[in-house]
């Protein structure tokens, strides 16, 4: 096989990432050609580009699907992309104003997004026969694990492009909006694919920076310039800090690829070097555990999700996380090996659990700005997961060579977790910036009896925290479910106890919005005065007949979820 | 004590001295110039290791633009905004201190892979892994969308509004 | 070297010296007021109790125990003799240290009870007198109560981690103490100075015992002691991290010994009441620095000594010097508290290990007369603690102005006085290091120059003293009509004027001037193994070598001379020569501007901080429990029926008393000050590696 | 090689520990900015001085890691100090506690 078959072949396991790339540029180029629209010959600027693109993609698409030596179609997906586009284009030039300036690099993003899902649900389905998968450009490692992180991420772009469009207090600025959101998920997709210390950090950095920017983004709000500067002053501390951590695993590990290290590591007993592996694994730990907002990591989290626009707090508290998780279980799958460093890594994470979801749920006790509350319910919901990551192991047993090995059924259930946490925490925040929108506040004491006003909104809002609380039957009790079995089964009983006793507690804070919403008569509430897009109800809705869908038939997505986890 | 070692000393000094002045001296403009010093040191470190490219690298990319950067910053805001408080430094700079002394007890006494002084890389090398299908490409792409998408965030971020007429008109529309 | 085991009854006896007082601080601090005298006899006669005990094992060790071993017994195996944690929960997981509080009884600790419950007994007594009529007088007999029996804990623990909680209780109690009258802003003020300044060493000592913990994998001291030997084998080999860890133990000292620079606390902790001073500033708490020093003894290698001796004799001349310019009689005891102790660490350091003890010993009773003869001064002059304000007294008050002078002739070591023989051991050991050295010759001869120079100061400030309270003409109201204290107070400062006469070395009955067979050598021996290796000094100690010997009685004698001439014929002129001095009597008077350093560069940012916590937890924990409280009072009692009122706003009020409560403790952190989250963090990254270093 | 790997790893140590000092202890969020470079440096030299020991590949790998970090510093200095002046145009500070809107 030449060179360039084998390139081909690598960018072939990469293909959603390129959709998005791709879609970036196009996001990038239309906003450019948008800016000078004044003139007649942008039209056939706009008719090129497009053209350009949708070729360009649906070549991409054939070599790659021949490369992989599946046969995929996509030029239909293209034709419908570019008729969108020019159909958006035009109608722009006549309809001049903030509405398409709006819709147009919504759209893009909605069209590259869809694209990108359907080539990830292909190599899905092309990795069911091996869940391994394979390692491309010897860096990545493209098996069903990272394809399900990838659909994640996918869904949330998709979902929260959709909230975007629909955001009325995000004024300008399209264009550099969505290619910055576009980036933090190219980087999530690098990210959770990475079996390599050099990509892991790239991929990290692509979305940490582009979060940053995002966070900021209303440059009008001090809030937003503030909950900017605390993302990035703190993240960048802690990714400082983590790569100091990964510069110690690397010379202690003695190589950059994961697989290596873990094996390495897994040889040498904890002998002298014992206190600067243990520097480097807490080091990148905690530099990893700040992604997550996990306990004691977590002091930027409530701030920037309340002043960052919700759209991206909705982004930050899903798809970003997931990726954390990603990298984390990987990571802890790949340290926990050695059989002197297992206790250590899972006590950690155990005590950065415990910590987190007591935490987080005390936190958000007496909180009344909702979008607050939900970033505390964030971190408690990461306390929960951290519970299954520090049973990772299982009840361990050394396999050859007196290495453990992961227990599956609690990747399982973390993955499963994920994909529930990430469908019902997308609806409460949709739900909040629809409520928010129309009671013109994100305080929770001014929404008394809108539930009334907003009755399909607010019932599926109530849908949305049932299920974090927990409660069946929703995805959320099914998720928790599982997490507490593998607790259990994991050793960690305590952890289990400690959470059950924290979900009493969370059932207060979600049922006071509740009680806010439906105590009062729809006359002593405020007057509701905008309305969202209809758009909006109908994704939450969609996104609530899914939350109840999973709950009642979870054995979908824990099948996904299992086939997924097969491959760590 | 060997030339090498004496070398090693001197730049190590260097780096050391620069951070500590980056630390405790009061006015920012001073801490830059000791930032510039420790990039200096650590540039001497990389080509005691033989890493002339990247020492190179590290001149240009971090003495040229990043502390340059950063005295942008300096003279876009007040000089007089920030008051050394001397006693949280030196808190602070105890507690370090006291860290760093335990961890070394530990840290020399750690047994790390014997050094082999082998060449490192070197411009050719570094440019051909760069550019190989199996070894670097990916990051290298990678990296350039993340550039791409930090300059036009910051662009956004650091523009100025031009006409608050425009805004406002906007606005109303809206 | 050999280890005994003592026997259950012995065990059980042992606990009780503790467990008298700590049962009279229950007692106490529960029913005090409502027994007879408002309880204070309770105390005083638990007190009793303990010091007879304590003598009993002081004389049994004299009598029976081998005064050449080091260590009588160690740690007794759980259900034997040892109350054990292991012990009351089945049995301990394997692998797991086991914590098990076990007495570690030698001759030095035989030696450390009788000075701890003799002073403490006495000081009870004594309070009766001077505290009469206090406010709080019953709550002061409760906390002596406890600060004994935190003291007599500490010195009978034969385990790191109680040694530890001990050590802490007692930096509490004293704080309890110090601070008695806060109402006073310089008395709250100085209680929290001395906590928070002793906590600074702390830290260090933590960290010492962190490390001997990691290395040793046991709290025992014993075991710990056993398994040094072999660390270190005949003693001729010191791996880095002991030296580390000596020292980092030592800073626990220098917090509560109240060495340089953390000393600064000692003369600030004067605002309490002048019995707490006798009893924590100068026989037991801050001996208890030098205690640990003494117990830890062998964990010294030879330059962590050379740091103790330095860090010893700079304290001693140090503060000798500020002493010679103070006004308030009770804190030139303080700072001649803090010189002495200066003393004994330099002893140590030096290796006169039974000197510097015995300094440990004869200093409790005499400075623990010093302090109640100053307060029986305080007490006659109504409360006038400026010495320019005395003068005359001697006629007024015969029995606190004579045995103020036995006492402060022993510490000026005037021969025949108990001070004379301890101090001039330990200038005798300091000598021998000099001449012999060890690492660094040339830095051991300070030691002895520092030492034989602040022996002449001592007895300059301490005439200075006398000459100025009692001499003279009065010079104020109150002292023309100062008169003598009851008996409660004048009996135990009679006692502890014969202790300082007879104490070291009981001439009277066998005739030995010199001190040649003193009874402490023989029963607080050198640790062998320490011979080994390192320095050997102890020899010198014992044979006082013709040259220290009448170097520091004509020294002392010089002192005395001086503050003669100056203060009593006024000869010279005081102010003449301090104007002279210029700058450097500016700098004494400030006391060297060391406050200033300390408290700006190591406690104000240390209290910033703490004040930030303090104020949130105030702020939102304290009020949040009032205001739930109080607003479910308000409810309740406008609640229309029995189950409203009662059942659910019960209900209501507990969930908002839990919001409001736990609610606050995230609240603490999630300031919005970002600097403080990157504190945080760097705190939470530091506790997370030693979490993974030494406990996962 | 004569000067021991340990050495090169002491160094990155004390160049972290001043990193982690100076972002707690200086009140300016550009100091927090220099702490953190200091951490990079840190960081890269022992990527490069374990790279050199571990030999076979690695030289170049060290070498690359460090390009990376090294570009991704800049890329990063540059996003944060655009949000630096973008706070400082609201709040007219750069102190780190002074943009405290949102807290608790």
């Amino acid at each position: 096989m030449s060179q360039l078959q084998a390139y081909i072949k690598d960018l072939g396991w990469i293909g959603p990432e390129l959709v998005l790339a791709a879609t970036a540029l196009v996001v990038l180029l239309v906003e450019l050609y948008r800016r000078g629209r004044k003139s007649g010959w942008s039209l056939g600027l706009a008719l090129v580009i497009t053209l350009a693109a949708g070729f360009g993609l649906s070549w991409l698409g054939r070599t790659f699907s021949a490369a992989l030596g599946r046969p995929v179609d996509l030029r239909l997906d293209v034709a419908v992309l570019g008729l969108v586009y020019v159909l958006v284009t035009m109608g722009d030039l006549w309809f001049k104003g903030d509405k398409w300036d709006r819709l147009v690099p919504g759209l893009v993003v909605l069209a590259g997004t869809l694209l990108a899902g359907y080539y990830a649900v292909g190599l899905m389905s092309a990795l069911s026969a091996d869940p391994k998968g394979t390692s491309v450009f010897g860096l990545q490692l493209v098996d069903s694990y990272s394809v399900y992180f990838k659909l994640l991420a996918l869904v949330s772009l998709l979902v929260v492009t959709l909230f975007t469009m629909n955001y009325r207090d995000l004024k300008r600025g399209f264009g550099e909006y969505y290619l910055c959101l576009v980036g933090a998920h190219l980087g999530i997709m690098f990210l959770v694919s990475s079996n390599h210390l050099l990509l892991i950090y790239l991929g990290l950095e692509t979305l940490s920076l582009s979060s940053y920017l995002l966070a900021g983004f209303r440059k009008e709000d001090p809030r937003s310039a503030e909950a900017a500067v605390k993302y990035v002053i703190y993240g960048g501390v802690a990714s400082a800090i983590m790569l100091f951590g990964f510069s110690l695993i690397f010379g202690l590990g003695g190589s950059l690829d994961l697989v290596e290290i873990g094996r390495h590591l897994a040889g040498t007993a904890q002998g002298s070097n014992r206190v600067l592996v243990g520097l480097g694994m807490a080091c990148t730990l905690g530099g990893l555990s700040y992604k997550i907002a996990a306990v004691p990591f977590h002091f930027w989290c409530p701030d920037v999700y309340e002043g960052a626009p919700t759209p991206v707090t909705t982004f930050l508290a899903v798809a970003s996380k997931a990726a954390g998780f990603a990298v984390i279980v990987r990571i802890v799958a790949v340290l926990g090996q050695g059989p002197g460093w297992l206790e250590k890594v899972t006590s950690l994470m155990a005590v950065a659990s415990a910590l987190s979801m007591t935490y987080g749920n005390l936190g958000a006790l007496h909180q009344t700005n909702v979008k607050r509350l939900l970033a505390y319910s964030s971190i408690a919901h990461v306390g929960y997961i951290l519970m299954a990551v520090a049973a990772l192991f299982g009840a361990a047993t050394a396999g050859e060579g007196g290495t453990f090995h992961v227990d599956p059924r609690a990747a399982e259930s973390i993955l499963y977790y994920l994909g529930a946490y990430m469908i019902m925490n997308l609806g409460a925040f949709g739900a909040v910036i629809y409520i928010a929108k129309s009671a013109g506040s994100e305080d929770m004491d001014d929404w008394w009896g809108l539930g009334w006003k907003l009755p399909v909104v607010s019932g599926v809002l109530v849908i949305f925290l049932l299920s974090l609380t927990g409660i069946p039957p929703t995805v959320g009790f099914y998720g928790k479910w599982l997490l507490f079995r593998t607790a259990i089964a994991g050793g960690f009983l305590w952890l289990a106890v400690l959470a059950a006793v924290n979900t009493v507690f969370s059932l207060f804070y979600y049922f006071k919005v509740a009680k806010v919403l439906f105590l009062k008569p729809a006359e002593e509430s405020r007057g509701v005065t905008v309305r969202p897009a209809a758009v909006m109800a109908v994704v939450l809705v969609a996104l609530g007949l899914l939350t109840l869908f999973f709950g009642v038939l979870p054995s979908a997505l824990e099948s996904l979820a299992g086939a997924s986890a097969a491959a760590l | 004590m060997t030339a090498e070692f004496l070398a090693f000393l001197v730049v190590a000094a260097a780096a050391v001295s620069g951070a500590l002045i980056t630390l405790w001296s009061k006015s920012i403009v001073r801490s830059a110039f000791g930032l510039i010093l420790a990039f200096l040191g650590v540039a001497g470190v990389y080509a005691l290791l033989g890493c002339a490219f990247l020492a190179i690298t590290q001149l240009v990319v971090y003495v040229g633009g990043v502390v340059v950067l950063y005295l942008f910053g300096v003279m876009l805001t007040p000089p007089d905004l920030e008051e050394r408080r001397a006693s949280r430094v030196s808190f602070w700079a105890a507690l370090g201190l006291v860290s760093l002394v335990l961890f070394s007890i530990s840290l020399f006494g750690t047994r790390l892979p014997s050094s082999q002084g082998k060449p490192m890389g070197d411009a050719a090398g570094i440019g051909e892994a760069l550019l190989t299908r199996d070894a670097y490409l990916l990051p290298f792409e990678i990296a350039s969308i993340l550039l791409l998408v930090v300059l036009v965030g910051a662009v956004h971020l650091a523009r100025r509004e031009k006409k608050k007429a425009q805004e406002n008109a906007e606005g109303e529309e809206a | 070297m050999d280890w005994h085991t003592f026997t259950t009854v012995d065990f059980a006896w042992m606990l009780a010296i503790p467990a008298l007082p700590l049962a009279a601080f229950v007692i106490q601090i529960f029913f005090g007021r409502w027994l007879p005298r408002k309880g204070d006899w309770v105390p005083t006669t638990a007190m009793g109790f303990a010091l007879v005990l304590a003598v009993g094992f002081f004389l049994k060790a004299m009598g029976i125990f081998d005064p050449t071993l080091y260590i009588q017994s160690s740690n007794p195996p759980p259900g034997e003799t040892g109350l054990s944690l292991a012990w009351l929960f089945g049995n301990a997981p394997s692998g797991a240290p086991n914590i098990v509080f076990s007495v570690l009884f030698d001759n030095l600790t035989a030696v450390m009870l009788v000075v701890v419950t003799g002073v403490s007994f006495l000081v009870h007594v004594y309070s009766i007198g001077y505290m009469e009529g206090d406010k709080r007088y019953g709550r002061f007999f409760a906390y002596l109560a406890l600060f004994s029996f935190s003291m007599l804990g500490l010195v009978l623990s034969g385990n790191l981690l109680f040694l530890m909680v001990f050590w802490e209780l007692v930096g509490l109690t004293s704080y309890l103490l110090i601070g008695f009258w806060f109402e006073k802003p310089s008395a709250a003020h100085a209680g929290f100075k001395a906590f928070i300044t002793t906590r600074i060493g702390d830290v260090g000592m933590l960290l010492g015992f962190l490390i001997i913990f990691k290395h040793f994998q046991t709290l025992d001291i014993v075991t710990i002691f056993q398994k040094l030997g072999e660390t270190t084998g005949d003693f001729q080999h010191w791996p880095g991290w002991v030296t580390a860890a000596g020292l980092l133990v030592f800073c626990g000292a220098v917090g509560k010994s109240a060495q340089f620079p953390l000393h600064i606390w000692l003369p600030d902790a004067m605002e309490g009441p002048t019995p707490v001073s006798a009893l924590i500033h100068a026989a037991t708490m801050v001996a208890a620095g030098v205690y640990l020093v003494g117990r830890f003894y062998l964990f010294f290698s030879p330059s962590a000594l050379l740091v103790i001796a330095m860090v010893g004799s700079f304290t001693a001349l140090f503060a000798a010097v500020i002493g010679v310019c103070q006004w308030d009689i009770k804190r030139v005891l303080a700072y001649s508290t803090v010189s002495q102790l200066g003393y004994m660490i330099a002893a140590l350091g030096c290796g006169a290990y039974s000197a510097g003890l015995m300094h440990l010993m004869t200093h409790a009773w005499f400075k623990a007369g010093l302090f109640l003869q100053s307060g029986s001064v305080i007490i006659g002059m109504h409360h006038e603690q400026d010495m320019r304000h005395m003068g005359g007294l001697r006629k007024k008050m015969p029995i606190t102005f004579w045995t103020m002078l036995i006492c402060t002739l022993a510490l000026c070591g005037i021969p025949l006085f108990a001070g004379f023989y301890s101090k001039d051991a330990i200038i005798a050991g300091a000598m021998h290091a000099a001449a012999h050295g060890g690492p660094a010759l040339w830095l051991w001869y300070f030691p002895a120059i520092a030492l034989v120079v602040a022996a002449g100061l001592t007895s300059f400030y301490m005439f200075r003293l006398i000459f100025l309270t009692f001499y003279g003409e009065p010079r104020s109201e109150h002292a023309e009509h100062a008169h003598e204290t009851p008996w409660t107070m004048t009996v135990p400062l009679m006692v502890l004027a014969a202790l300082a006469l007879f104490s070291a070395s009981p001439w009277i009955f066998n005739g030995d001037v010199l001190g040649h067979h003193l009874w402490f050598p023989h029963v607080v021996a050198h640790p062998e193994k320490v011979e080994a290796g390192r320095l050997v000094v102890e020899k010198a100690a014992e044979e006082h070598g013709v040259l220290p010997l009448v170097m520091s009685i004509l020294v002392a004698l010089g002192g005395i001379f001086l503050a003669w001439a100056f203060y009593y014929k006024k000869w010279l002129s005081a102010e003449e020569w301090a104007r002279k001095m210029g700058w450097f009597y500016k700098a004494v008077y400030n006391k060297f501007y060391v406050d200033e350093f300390v408290m700006k560069f190591i406690v104000r940012p240390v209290v910033f901080h703490w004040n930030v916590a303090c104020a949130a937890f105030d702020k939102y924990v304290i009020d949040g429990i009032v205001n739930a409280v109080g607003r479910g009072g308000v409810e309740a009692s406008e609640g229309s029926g029995w189950f409203d009122k009662y059942v659910i706003d019960g209900i209501v009020n507990a969930v908002g008393f839990t919001v409001q409560v736990f609610g606050g403790i995230a609240r603490l952190f999630q300031t919005g000050f970002l600097d403080q989250y990157l504190a945080f963090t760097a705190a939470a990254i530091a506790l997370g590696a030693v979490l993974f270093f030494f406990f996962l | 090689m004569t000067v021991p790997l340990v050495w090169y790893v002491f160094l990155a140590l004390i160049l972290f520990t001043i990193g982690l000092v100076v972002i707690v202890s200086r009140h300016n969020l550009i100091y927090t900015l220099m702490g953190v470079e200091l951490i990079l440096n840190g960081a890269n030299i022992n990527f490069i001085a374990f790279a050199r020991a571990l030999g076979g590949k690695y030289p170049i790998a060290g070498n690359i890691f460090s390009i990376f970090v090294i570009v991704l510093a800049a890329a990063e200095a540059a996003v944060a100090l655009a949000i630096v002046l973008h706070v400082f145009g609201h709040f007219g500070s750069v102190r780190p506690e002074d943009p405290n809107m949102l807290r608790e």
